[in-house]
């Protein structure tokens, strides 16, 4: 099987790879937001620590 | 008790009176529905009498929910509301005077207009009373299912949108089963099945609907 | 008797009070202070069941108040920012309406009593939303002559009421408080209660809200 | 026995539950990658050509696993919102709305690739039947979820009304599932059902299987690295947050 | 001047933002409404095909419709409008600012969506550019003939339905002559001839519609 | 200069007031005194133009104020018993977009100081839904901070305000006045507003609405 020929999925194409790309695009694209979520959050805590401190003193 | 549910009703009943729109608010909406479609689509009697089922219960269920925003925001809004979830009464009958009023005001009317409409599209007269008679029983409980929606949206931003999305899913049975009567009777099948399964979604609305709004109300009162 | 125990109350993340505690005894009025923002609304709507408290106690009677259902209800008015009347309601209807969700049913000539008392005469008939505003708030605490509950929670009764309305419900609260109800009561304006020999609580130390 | 609950109990504490989501989420991001790549060689190398539907068939290794995780996440979902409503626990509350995002997610892929499947298969993009209205219908009990969630601010009443939203929406469930079902024996289904076939080729099943195990761990990894998020902005005033080695470095 | 008419614009913009799901509450009844139908007659893509421009341009007529009722009264009961009608600025240019935010609001994703919406209902490319720039030409003008209705509603209690029995008449012309467009462009024959009229009709209403509604402000806020 | 000629006011079927006439000079502040429902309202916002009287003319610098447009609106504060604020927008936004109509463009630190002076420090960026009943109305008063108009009309400005932001309003009333702006100004609440010289004018001498 050449790569042209998997690539064509027997002529499926646009079917096969329109569902798998949406999916592989959806499932990487999901953990990449979580993280930059995680960050931002990790940020915001470490800034409202930062001011609790500062008020304290 | 009964006393309290006869209250509320008359209440809400007078109130509606009062304003006078809002009585043929959703009324209004669903004869333009209902009756734009044959202006839009032109007319063609087989393709006005194949869709006519659609058409009209689709229309009673988008009438039936735009006029659940107002169900309880304006009680929300004036704090009374509040007072009634601080009467010494069972919040149960107070939710359900209300949804009872909601549906005397929303749905009676539409369900009288219906056989009307169902004129519009060249129904049979068999066909005509199955509609009615679908709407009599679908009617209510799309108002008790949407009473759910509307009180758990009650105060926040963007509340008109968010019923409908909360809503719709709950009711789209009762879409189904509706239009599917009036399909059966219109091709003579048997349209029973369909009644028979709308009168247990509306038994089964009437019993836990109210306590699923009231939970709501605690909720969004706070 | 009202009781409430430890009680902390968050809104947003905002702590607005926490460990406080008071009890109200028949015969007693407490009198909320506290600037603007303090946390007075919230501690009312929080005493009434309206608002679930983040930690601590109320009970009445020796039992919390959210295990025993209406019986609390029955003996508790809450008049609060709001009027909760109906625009498109005339005076009599509105008051009529809740009467009956307070379960004391009253007839019509009993709530064109109540009305005149507040000092509504010729007005009762009129829809509330051509009332002005002091009118409606009349119309709204026309319930406290109707009503036989033992414990009111007034949120800032006085607003818009002129100087006669405002002596006429302050004699009212100072009956109440004689013949052994209870109220809780804030206001910013001045006023004279000593009869029922106040009690005084201060929200807000932590000097929110300065001007 | 009794102990065990107590264990529970520990457990739904989010300081207990924070650091044992992370090992969790890592470990079950692993067993994902490695399942979902395994799965992904063997739907395109060592399952044969189906010989009705050609190479297009092959969508089913992601149609499927996804259709079968949107549905299983809501039960999951309910499950929670059961567990917050009887016990009061934070941590459910935080739990169902970690899942929602990605339970949304995998009732638009299976309505997604579904749509990419019955084009070449019936002509057609998109059918009203019982199976697709069903998914449909789900996919907007996960957007109502969310759009309600994030309409609410106060963190309370959010729980509790999601809470509510979520079990009356399993309620619905069962009712959509036999009523579209019943309605979609009176207009001539246009459906191909695959599964007519009891006898599936075993390769074909195991790499459905292997994806769909892969696609939970997935799903698994994604909750708990977003609850570990929200706990840490709900509790963010705590101190058992400030003294976190990755809020401190 | 245009400074002010930024500042309303960008106002109601924002809020509508902050609410965000009122953002998409005429494109979720809209999306609703068209693909609704299908549900309720069924999947024959011919029946479908002849019904889209009717289904597709009535949805788009009724969740216009629909969102109108805000428009005001929000503002009124909150007293903003008052404060409107009392700041030395041309209440003309406040009325249109509103309503341009009101139009980008609920208009502009209809119109965007809506190449989708016809997809659904196997349309045609041409047929879909046509559904396009008729609604682009459309929505607009329901907006500004809707909110002379709006804006009446306000005081008139119990005349809500006189006025949008007096709006309808109004807007049908929009709607008889976006669905002709597309029909028109369906089965062949020229759509240029209605696109024309729709021009005209946004013109007119650009230039008397917000005079109508500045009238019926001040009737209402007295 | 505000002059109020012959006014008469009908609401519904009732008269409310007839043959109305005062003068406002700048420097000048009028206190209105009524019982509740007498008509005060009503009066203020003909004045402001939002009702047209049934008879009688308002003139502004010799002019009606029906008959100039913007002109008198420019000059214009009025504050009634609706804050006007959107729920939905904090304090910096709802006080900028007052400015913008009001044609006094403040920037965002100007806005932030106003707020500030009033009281709603650490409150300014919250949506106004959330602030507490005397903290809205802050937020509305601040109008009065960054404006430049010369007649104020303030319907019981002083509702639900605390003591404190009570007397800093009346610092700001009085101050206004001594630079030679005009206040027409109604509260049912004791103030000091002596150095203005206030005027005095009382409605409703047919007696309606006693108690
Ligand atoms: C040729 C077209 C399709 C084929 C052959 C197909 C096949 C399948 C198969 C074999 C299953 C597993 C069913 C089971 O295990 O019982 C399934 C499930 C599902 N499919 Fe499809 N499908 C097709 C099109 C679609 C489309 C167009 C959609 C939606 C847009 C869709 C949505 C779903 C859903 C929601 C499920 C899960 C429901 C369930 O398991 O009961 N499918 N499909
Ligand atoms: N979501 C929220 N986020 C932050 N703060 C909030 C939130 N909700 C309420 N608050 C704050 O909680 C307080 C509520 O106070 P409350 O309404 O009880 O005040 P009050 O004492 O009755 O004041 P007033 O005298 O003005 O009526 C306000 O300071 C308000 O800003
Ligand atoms: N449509 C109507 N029919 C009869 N009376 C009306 C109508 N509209 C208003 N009124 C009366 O007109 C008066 C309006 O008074 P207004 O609101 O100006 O009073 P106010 O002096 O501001 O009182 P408050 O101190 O309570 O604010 C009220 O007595 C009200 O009952
Ligand atoms: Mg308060
Ligand atoms: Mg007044």
């Amino acid at each position: 099987m050449s790569v042209a020929e998997f690539f064509d999925m027997g002529g499926y194409a646009l079917y096969v790879w329109g569902s798998f790309g949406a999916t592989a695009l959806l499932m990487i694209a999901e953990p990449i937001i979580l993280r930059s979520r995680r960050r931002s959050v990790l940020k915001r805590v470490a800034r409202i620590i930062r001011m609790k401190a500062e008020d304290a003193r | 008790m009964f006393e309290v549910y006869r209250a509320i009703l008359m209440r809400d009943l007078t109130l509606a009176l009062r304003r006078r729109s809002d009585v043929f608010i959703t009324l209004f909406f669903f004869v333009v529905v209902v009756s734009l479609f044959p202006l839009g689509i032109g007319p063609e009697m087989d393709t006005l009498r194949m869709i006519a089922p659609g058409v009209v219960w689709v229309a009673a269920l988008l009438s039936s929910m735009l006029a659940l925003e107002r169900l309880f925001t304006v009680d929300f809004d004036d704090g009374a509301l509040e007072q009634m979830l601080l009467a010494p009464q069972p919040m149960f009958i107070l939710v359900l005077g209300k949804v009872t009023a909601h549906w005397l005001i929303t749905g009676i009317p539409l369900v009288l207009m219906s056989p009307l409409m169902g004129l519009q599209y060249d129904l049979s007269g068999n066909a005509l009373l199955v509609l009615l008679v679908s709407l009599l029983l679908g009617t209510p409980a799309l108002s008790l299912i949407g009473a759910i929606g509307a009180a758990l949206t009650l105060g926040l931003r963007g509340g008109g949108v968010l019923v409908s999305l909360l809503v719709l899913p709950l009711s789209i049975p009762v879409l189904i089963f509706g239009a599917g009567a009036v399909e059966a009777s219109v091709s003579g099948l048997g349209e029973q099945g369909h009644l028979y399964m709308m009168g247990a979604i509306l038994v089964l609305a009437l019993l836990f609907a109210p306590l699923a709004t009231l939970a709501a109300l605690r909720i969004s009162a706070e | 008797m009202l009781e409430v125990v430890e009680l902390e109350c968050m809104r947003g993340d905002r702590r607005l009070f926490t460990g406080l505690s008071f009890k109200l005894e028949p015969g007693e009025l407490l009198h909320l202070h506290g600037r603007n923002g303090s946390g007075k609304t919230t501690l009312m709507r929080t005493v009434c069941g309206l608002i679930r408290p983040s930690a601590g106690e109320i009970l009445w009677d020796g039992e919390g108040i959210w295990d025993q259902g209406d019986d609390f209800n029955r003996d508790l008015v809450y008049i609060g920012h709001k009027n909760g009347i109906k625009d498109d309601l005339n005076g009599i209807e509105n008051l009529r309406i809740c009467s009956v969700l307070d379960g004391v049913q009253i007839n019509e000539s009993q709530a064109w009593d109540a009305l005149e008392k507040m000092g509504l005469r010729g007005h009762e008939d009129l829809p509330a939303r051509v009332l002005s505003q002091g009118q409606k708030r009349r119309v709204t605490l026309a319930r406290l002559l109707t009503h036989d509950a033992k414990l009111w929670v007034l949120d800032e009764p006085f607003t818009a009421l002129d100087k006669a309305a405002v002596e006429f419900l302050q004699s009212v609260i100072r009956d109440h408080v004689a013949n052994g109800g209870m109220v809780i009561l804030t206001t910013h304006q001045e006023v004279n209660l000593t009869r029922g020999h106040p009690k005084q609580l201060q929200l807000g130390w932590k000097g929110e809200g300065d001007v | 026995m009794s102990s065990r609950i107590l264990n529970w109990f520990k457990f739904s504490s989010p300081a207990t539950f924070y650091p044992l989501a992370g090992r969790i989420g890592v470990w079950s991001m692993v067993i994902a990658v490695v399942l979902i790549v395994v799965g992904l060689y063997m739907s395109f190398f060592v399952a044969p050509t189906d010989y009705k539907q050609g190479e297009g068939y092959r969508i089913i290794y992601v149609h499927v696993p996804a259709a079968w995780m949107s549905m299983f996440i809501y039960l999951v979902m309910a499950f929670w919102s059961v567990l917050g409503i009887i016990y009061n626990t934070r941590l459910s509350a935080m739990m169902t709305s970690a899942l929602a995002p990605t339970g949304a997610m995998f009732a638009f892929l299976s309505l997604w690739t579904g749509a990419f499947w019955g084009k070449p298969m019936w002509g057609t993009w998109w059918v009203w039947d019982a199976r697709l209205t069903s998914a449909l219908i789900l996919f907007f009990l996960y957007l109502g979820y969310i759009a309600l969630q994030g309409a609410i601010d106060d963190t309370r009443r959010s729980d509790r009304a999601g809470a509510l939203l979520v079990l009356v929406g399993v309620v619905n469930i069962p009712i959509i599932y036999f009523s579209v079902k019943w309605w979609n024996t009176l207009h001539q289904g246009a459906t191909i059902k695959m599964s007519g076939e009891a006898s599936m080729d075993p390769v074909m099943l195991w790499t459905m299987l292997i994806m769909t195990f892969g696609f939970w761990a997935y799903a698994i990894a994604t909750a708990m690295s977003r609850v570990r998020s929200i706990i840490l902005e709900r509790e963010r005033e705590t101190t058992w947050v400030s003294e976190l080695p990755e809020v401190r470095g």
